[in-house]
């Protein structure tokens, strides 16, 4: 028997079908034949009826039907089920025989046609009847099939064709139902579909008959000698309702054959044929179920099944059966499941087919053992002959018997020598199984389920066994390539019992194999703390390790197959012997080995003039101490890399040999500290320095070597958790001897920062804020130098500090120089002004001058750089040091300049008129906190005006204290202007000053004021008055009046003079007079004051004829309006001459 | 859905448990600090006297019990009012010295120690040792040196808890009540 | 009965696993640790009902041939497991719960422990523990 | 309530032991944090047991409303009087009245002494919430004694 004995029938698998034979085609040579088949196979959708047709020669011999027992009174049944029937069912016994013949209505010879036509029948009728007497035989029906050229008429109108349809009726004794016409037209394929039609019905009334006739039977059964034909006939009855596609039926019938086999008496001679029978039953029940869409129905039966069956076991010598068979259970049941799900069924995490698969796998596992065990007969032991598993037909009559002794069902074997052979054949036979294939055929399957249903746990897991299976099978490349994609997975989350174990596997993979990186990959990780392994495993996993590193061959794996082992270690050897490329690099982040480092830099930043500083700690947690022959730490700077570099000098052989440096050797569970310095590069100041790997070398160039490196210094799969713990864990704080540290309290710091030296120097700034605008402001900068040693090329850089305001970069400019002024073309920072060098303890003076043109405060940063040479760890370097100043200036205005016109009476004007003259008055007002002195100022004037005497200033020396104020004035007049009025510009006024300081001698600065715009105007009279300065009560007090014609014109001018209280006057009162052009008129008057003091002289009206408009008080203005009067006294004068 | 306590109610237990815990927390915090044991006892012992000399203002408040006249009554006092007060437990006071000045509460339970396991390397350790500190402060508030201890300690595998105490001498009023 | 007791951290790696000396122990290891694909499927909110039905304890996550394997997930995300034989039927939904329940106290109170780390494997003396595991060992031997 | 005196002394007593502790470079926010880890610690402890027998949460906010009512009962015998959040990670618990801070006489020269006395509580409520599986950073601060706001942190992972 094949391997595959246990695999279910097809014709048990396949969705049974109505079966139709037509006959009487000639498919190959005629045409028209040919079309109808077609018509018949092509394109069979779920739309056409379940009929499986089959073409078959008119006298084609059908199975012969053996004559119907009339009572089963003696018979007993040797069998449940014949190995023939269902396939007799689905292809051999059509429901009905198909009769096609070519003849239309109106044949010419339609005599000989019909009664050839009868013949054909006749033919094929007698192919069911064994015996031509009995009457019985298959219920198969025949029908016929006209194919005619014509068209038919509708019917009833065709009187011959129905009359010589009965006719032909007659001669074939068909009923009429069973004679069609197939018209030879277009319409073939609707035809074709009508007639199929037809077909099925007769074929459902056939199976419908053979079931009421297996049913019929029973009344002849007994329960005693019959249990098998109960089976048989009610599994008969579902697979005949199967093929009547009464789906609903078969499952009652099959879950009764269900029930039935279970009630069967099962023994150990019978245990085979009753599973199978049950494994048959519990296919088709399932199967209808999952199609009746009641998947739940379906689990339950076959866990029914399972719980009845999985004790069944059967002979001791062939459990491997019972388990080969056992897993085929589940195998197919999980197929079925999966089938319906691709129908549209939808499975859960915890309820689909993967399951099954799993299970099956497991059962195949549990087979391959028993096999194992069972089926170790010693190799002179062969295969039995004559072969007893040999049957006369090659095939078995009944299913799930045994082929030396078929049909027989009593308890006890007939011939135990007979069984011992077949026992002993079958066992040979399961030696040659595949088993591993199985395994993980099915494992494989399981992995492709449960990956769709989010198990990734279940999924990894299966892929370990499947791994297993492959190294049991010896295909250790697959094994191992397996192991190594789910190992992650383990040691991520941490289950270091399964990681351990998935190792070991992996491990003896990778010696069977002579993988020298990935054996000692994982050798470094089985002796780690990730590994629970027992103490002497690690202890002789470690050994080995170190074999291999010395280039030794390692001693075998325990119970690993001797052959391979063999192959192995010719492997190793050859390993061992080609020499080159004997180094392997180990990146540790995705391991846990058993060597652990942390490095870190002992503080986040270091100053050029220091050594940098760096700890490297490593400890291995293996079972005997280890030691390595390099250490080495790589930086982001390459250059520094070899001073953080530990080698072992001494090239001993034997790494447990002790050598020259003890400290290179590693004790398990202490915690080793490796210190390195080196002096940073001086461009490396403002960088920053990173630890980008720490490398560990095990084992010696002259063997082989392998390279642990942990990436940024530390940290491996493991280590981040771990970190996170020791952080929380409360621990008893325990000194630690020199040299030794507690391994969780180690922090990382894997980046440091080089920063310059500290500057040993002081800036000092003298000033005297705030700065006044536009002075060249004095800023004073001393630095000493507190150095050591000569402080080199010293540069200061001064002004603005960058990075304000852009407008205040406009209005600031320095300069080194004190006497000239600034002006735009000097910048707002001078950059390294060169100072030179500097003598320890020496100390420079420097005076900066500054202008700020607009008001404000400012940043001014004084920056000092420099370079001074210091010895490092005895190595001399020369670092650049730089100190910051900043300070923050006020800038204000010196002094406010207050302006203005007025009248020569101190009147002031909002418009001066022309030739007229009047005053222009300034105030400057000192806002400054500090002195200022006037050295001068002046007024420039515009042509508009001129100066009525050579002006001179009157402030000139002048110094202010804060707020104080200083005054001048100048006397102006305007020339004239045309067309009455205009505005005119007055010029400037220039002001030069400077801040009067006890200290540093400042310049002068020149403040530039524009005067104010004035408008002037044209008078057609002036008029103005001489009179002394006082006049005496009661002396007269003579006053003369000049009246100017200013115009061009004659001007008749009208007067008249008020009388006052306060004076007597001779004069004319009232006058009217005429003035020539640029004429001018007198008038004289004498006045006689008559009360002392300030008194009001008597009011003048003017009265301008030609300029109604210029009113008389506007004309009063150029007038005085008062004069004092002394009282009178004998000798009053005199004394006020004395006065 | 509304997680309406009921625990409110019971919030003594609740208490309680933060009580023994938030004390669990501080000796295993005096473990990281101190490196042996017996500093930590010291510790534990010098934070409950500084907690005696305050709780029994408390105490005297809230219980109104007057002065006892002689040790026996303290005795009965701590055992009956004060440890049910704060602990919610009643010792039992027993083994009077024959002197009559000194004696053993036994603790059937002790709340400090719930939960508590000793790991192997702290044998030294007196986990609660900060009782022995209240009761020397509170007596000592109430002008009453005496010296106390634990004789056993369920936690270290006894099968009680003893607190021994010892009368020294009566602290005069003018006395500073000097310890630390 | 209960042929394997397991605590799992929020992480999902073991604190504690502990199953009958028998059978090996490999074995249990691995049905647990692939139990927790249907744990995480549970408290993982996105299962339809999940939402409403937020109960502790887990059920039946899925059973195998000869085991059931029964889940607990406490509200700090730690997970229990409990394997049973699957031969001993009489066993009832609610003797499983109290299972868990005795389990769930006995890690409280570990947790309570000043001296335990959460996050650390639960040392097997841990007396609470183990007096509790045992106990539920007992109860289903019996 | 009685022993709650205790639990006042012997906190205050700690807040007193770690200050004294941590001398030297006097770091305020070192024994800030050894106490803010103590509280961790014990809040995780705590919150295993009060969520004993609670059904799983549905979500953050869940969680922290647990936190208000009945951890805050359990632990201080009053619910939290306010909860705020910003839907975006970040939860304000307001305590009117709080327990930690009432026996701390009010006033001003108290309150830059506040910080010691709400440090155990902030890790009280950051170790209950990592413990149910929500990261986050809890800080307090007080405007008038003795009430007091928590500020909750949800650290998305």
């Amino acid at each position: 028997m094949s391997p595959a004995q246990w695999d279910l029938p097809p014709e048990l698998c396949c969705r049974p079908m109505a079966f139709v034979a037509l006959t009487g085609l000639d498919v190959v040579y005629n045409a028209i034949h040919r079309a109808i088949w077609d018509a018949f196979c092509a394109n069979r959708r779920a739309d056409r009826v379940p009929i499986s047709f089959k073409v078959l020669a008119g006298d084609h011999e059908y199975p012969k039907c053996r004559t119907k027992r009339t009572s089963y009174e003696w018979y007993i049944p040797k069998g449940i089920l014949k190995t023939g029937w269902m396939n007799k069912h689905l292809n051999l016994v059509p429901a009905l025989v198909v009769l096609f013949y070519e003849l239309d209505w109106d044949d010419p010879q339609w005599k000989e046609k019909q009664s050839e036509c009868a013949t054909k029948v006749e033919i094929v009728r007698d192919k069911f009847f064994s015996h031509r007497t009995s009457l019985q035989g298959r219920n198969t029906k025949v029908a016929v099939v006209l194919i005619q050229k014509k068209t038919p008429l509708p019917p009833g109108e065709d009187l011959v064709a129905s009359e010589r349809a009965s006719a032909l009726c007659g001669a074939c004794d068909l009923s009429g139902k069973s004679l069609f016409v197939l018209p030879h037209t277009d319409h073939l394929v609707g035809y074709i579909i009508r007639l199929e039609n037809a077909f099925y019905e007769h074929a459902q009334t056939y199976y419908y008959n053979e079931i009421r006739r297996v049913k019929s039977h029973k009344e002849f059964l007994n329960k005693t000698t019959h249990q098998l034909l109960f089976v048989r006939h009610q599994f008969k009855m579902g697979f005949f309702s199967e093929l009547k596609q009464d789906t609903q039926n078969a499952l009652k019938y099959y879950r009764t054959a269900y029930v039935l086999i279970n009630e069967l008496r099962a023994h150990e001679t019978n245990m085979l044929e009753i599973k199978t029978m049950a494994g048959f039953v519990n296919y088709k029940i399932c199967r209808l179920c999952f199609q009746h869409n009641t998947p739940l129905d379906a689990i339950a039966q076959f866990r029914k099944h399972i719980d009845l069956c999985k004790k069944k076991i059967g002979s001791a010598e062939l459990a491997f059966e019972h388990t080969a068979w056992m897993s085929k259970q589940f195998q197919s049941f999980g197929d079925l499941f999966d089938e319906a799900i691709k129908l549209g069924l939808t499975a859960i995490q915890t309820q689909n087919p993967g399951f099954y698969y799993q299970q099956g796998a497991y059962y195949a596992q549990e087979r391959k053992q028993q096999a194992g065990q069972l089926c170790g007969h010693e190799p002179g032991v062969g295969y039995p002959a004559p072969d007893p598993l040999e049957t006369a037909s090659g095939a078995l009559d009944f299913y799930g018997q045994r082929p030396w002794r078929q049909g027989h069902q009593s308890i006890d074997p007939p011939d135990s020598e007979k069984e011992k052979q077949g026992i002993l054949a079958l066992q040979v036979k399961e030696r040659d199984v595949l088993h591993s294939e199985l395994i993980i055929a099915l494992l494989s399957n399981a992995v492709a389920q449960f990956k769709k249903y989010k198990c990734p746990r279940m999924k990894s897991h299966l892929m370990v066994q499947m791994g297993e299976e492959y190294y049991h099978a010896k295909d250790y490349t697959k094994a191992l390539k397996l192991l190594d994609y789910v190992m992650c997975d383990y040691r991520t989350e941490r289950w270091w019992s399964l990681l351990t174990s998935i190792l070991c596997t992996a491990l003896k993979c990778s010696y069977l194999m002579g993988q020298v990186k990935d054996y000692i990959t994982y050798s470094m990780e089985l002796v780690g703390r990730a590994s629970i392994l027992p103490e002497e495993q690690k202890s002789r996993i470690e050994k080995n390790l170190i074999k291999v590193l010395m280039n030794e061959v390692p001693e075998p794996e325990p119970d690993c197959d001797p052959v391979s082992v063999k192959a192995a270690q010719s492997l190793w050897s050859d390993r061992i012997s080609l020499a080159g490329n004997n180094e392997i690099t180990i990146e540790v982040q995705d391991y846990a080995p058993f060597v652990q480092c942390k490095a870190k830099f002992l503080s986040p930043s270091f100053h050029i003039d220091e050594p940098v500083q760096l700890h490297v700690y490593v400890r291995a947690d293996c079972p005997h101490p280890v030691r390595f022959s390099k250490l080495c730490v790589s930086l982001s700077n390459q250059e520094y890399n070899q001073y953080c570099l530990l080698e072992d000098a001494s090239k001993g052989k034997d790494i447990l040999e002790s050598s020259s440096q003890e400290n290179m050797c590693l004790v398990p569970g202490k915690t080793r500290k490796y210190c390195f310095k080196f002096v940073a590069k001086t461009e490396d100041v403002g960088k920053k320095v990173e630890i980008m790997s720490v490398g560990l070398m095990l084992g010696r160039e002259t063997g082989r070597y392998v390279y642990l490196t942990w990436r940024g210094g530390w940290g491996d799969a493991a280590s981040s958790h771990e970190t996170l713990q020791a952080s929380r864990c409360f621990k008893k704080r325990t000194r630690f001897p020199e040299q030794q540290v507690d391994w969780d309290t180690v922090s990382i710091q894997s980046s440091t920062m080089i920063i310059s030296r500290v500057p040993k120097i002081s800036v000092q700034l003298t000033h005297e804020p705030p700065t006044l605008t536009n002075e060249m402001y004095c800023m004073t900068v001393t630095i000493q130098s507190e150095e050591g040693t000569v402080a080199k090329d010293l540069k200061l850089t001064a002004g603005l500090k960058p990075g304000q305001d852009a407008n205040l970069t406009q209005s600031t400019q320095i300069t080194l120089n004190g006497s000239e002024v600034c002006d735009d073309s000097h910048p707002a920072l001078l950059p390294d002004i060169p100072l030179g060098d500097l003598q320890p303890g020496q100390k420079i003076v420097k005076p900066l001058y500054i202008r700020c043109v607009s008001t404000g405060s400012r940043i001014l940063l004084f920056h000092v750089a420099y370079s001074v040479s210091a010895t490092v760890e005895g190595k001399d370097i020369t670092c650049k040091c730089h100190k910051d100043e900043t300070v923050t200036v006020e800038t204000v205005v010196p002094f406010e300049v207050a302006m203005k016109f007025v009248s020569s009476k101190f009147e002031h004007l909002e418009r001066v008129y022309v030739d007229i003259p009047f005053l222009l008055m300034m105030d400057i007002l000192s806002a400054s906190p500090w002195p200022i002195e006037l050295v001068n100022s002046e007024v420039q004037l515009a042509s508009s005006m001129t100066a009525i005497d050579q002006p001179m200033s009157q402030v000139e020396g002048v110094t202010l204290q804060t707020s104080e104020c200083a005054s001048e004035c100048f006397l102006l007049k305007c020339p004239p202007v045309q067309n009455g009025t205009s505005t005119v510009a007055s010029g400037h006024y220039i002001i030069s000053w400077k801040r009067k300081s006890a200290s540093a001698e400042t310049s002068m600065v020149r403040t530039i004021i524009t005067l104010p715009h004035v408008m002037v105007e044209n008078i057609p009279l002036y008029i103005h008055a001489e009179l002394p300065s006082f006049g005496c009560v009661r002396e007269s007090l003579p006053v003369r009046y000049r009246l100017e014609n200013r115009t061009g014109l004659v001007q008749d001018v009208e007067i008249s003079v008020e009388p006052s209280d306060a004076f007597m006057f001779s004069g004319l009162k009232q006058v009217r007079m005429r003035i020539l052009p640029g004429g001018e008129q007198e008038m004289l008057y004498n006045f006689y004051p008559l009360m002392a003091g300030y008194q009001v002289l008597p009011q003048l009206n003017i009265n301008l004829m030609r300029f109604p408009n210029i009113s008389s008080q506007l004309l009063r203005r150029f007038l005085p309006s008062r004069i004092f009067v002394k009282p009178q006294g004998r000798n009053g004068d005199t004394s006020i001459e004395a006065a | 859905m509304s997680r309406q306590s009921n625990r409110a109610t019971d919030s003594k237990k609740m208490n309680s448990e933060l009580f023994t815990l938030t004390y669990g927390a501080l000796v295993t915090q005096l473990c990281k600090d101190y490196e042996n044991d017996e500093e930590v006892n010291k510790q534990l012992d010098k934070m409950g006297y500084n907690i005696g000399v305050r709780l029994i203002e408390d105490f005297l408040a809230r219980s109104s019990v007057g002065r006892c006249h002689d040790f026996r009554e303290t005795a009965d006092v701590i055992a009956k009012v004060a440890f049910k007060m704060y602990l919610g437990i009643t010792p039992s006071v027993t083994n009077w010295s024959p002197a009559g000045d000194e004696f053993s509460l036994i603790l059937e339970s002790n709340p400090l120690v719930d939960f508590v396991e000793l790991p192997d390397n702290h044998n030294n350790l007196v986990y609660s040792s900060l009782l022995c500190g209240v009761l020397r402060g509170a007596l000592e508030m109430v002008q009453m040196a005496v010296d106390v201890r634990f004789a056993q300690d369920t936690l270290r595998g006894d099968n009680v808890t003893e607190i021994r105490m010892k009368f020294i001498k009566r602290i005069e009023e003018n006395m500073p009540a000097g310890d630390e | 009965m209960a042929v394997c007791i397991a605590v799992i951290a929020k992480e999902n790696y073991p604190l504690y696993i502990r199953s009958v000396p028998t059978q090996g122990e490999l074995k249990f290891h691995y049905t647990v640790h692939t139990s927790l694909d249907v744990v995480e499927e549970k408290i993982s909110g996105v299962g339809k009902a999940l939402a409403d039905q937020r109960e502790l304890y887990l059920g039946l996550l899925y059973p195998t041939e000869d085991y059931k394997v029964y889940g607990y997930v406490t509200n700090s995300k730690v997970k229990f497991v409990i394997v049973v034989d699957s031969s001993n039927a009489s066993l009832r939904d609610n003797e499983i719960r109290s299972m868990f329940r005795k389990l769930h106290n006995s890690f409280t109170d570990v947790m309570c422990n000043p001296f335990y780390n959460p996050g650390d494997p639960i040392q097997s003396k841990s007396v609470f523990f183990c007096a509790h595991t045992l106990s539920i060992f007992y109860v289903t031997i019996h | 309530m009685a022993d709650e005196a205790l639990f006042q002394f012997l906190h205050s007593e700690i807040i007193q032991y770690i200050n004294s502790a941590e001398t030297g470079e006097s770091e305020n926010g070192r024994c800030v944090s050894k106490l803010e880890n103590m509280g961790f610690r014990v809040g995780q402890g705590l919150i295993e047991r009060f969520t004993k027998d609670t059904p799983r949460f549905k979500d953050e906010l869940d969680v922290m409303k647990f936190i208000c009512k009945d951890f805050w009962t359990s632990v201080f015998k009053k619910q939290i009087d306010n909860l705020r959040t910003n839907h975006q990670g970040i939860y304000v618990l307001q305590d009117n009245k709080f327990r930690l801070l009432t026996q701390l006489s009010a006033g001003k020269q108290y309150l830059e002494h506040a910080p010691k006395f709400l440090a155990f509580t902030c890790g009280l409520v950051r170790g209950a919430l990592s413990n149910l599986g929500v990261k986050s950073i809890v800080t307090a601060e007080v405007s008038v004694m003795p009430a007091c706001k928590f500020q909750v942190m949800i650290q998305k992972i």
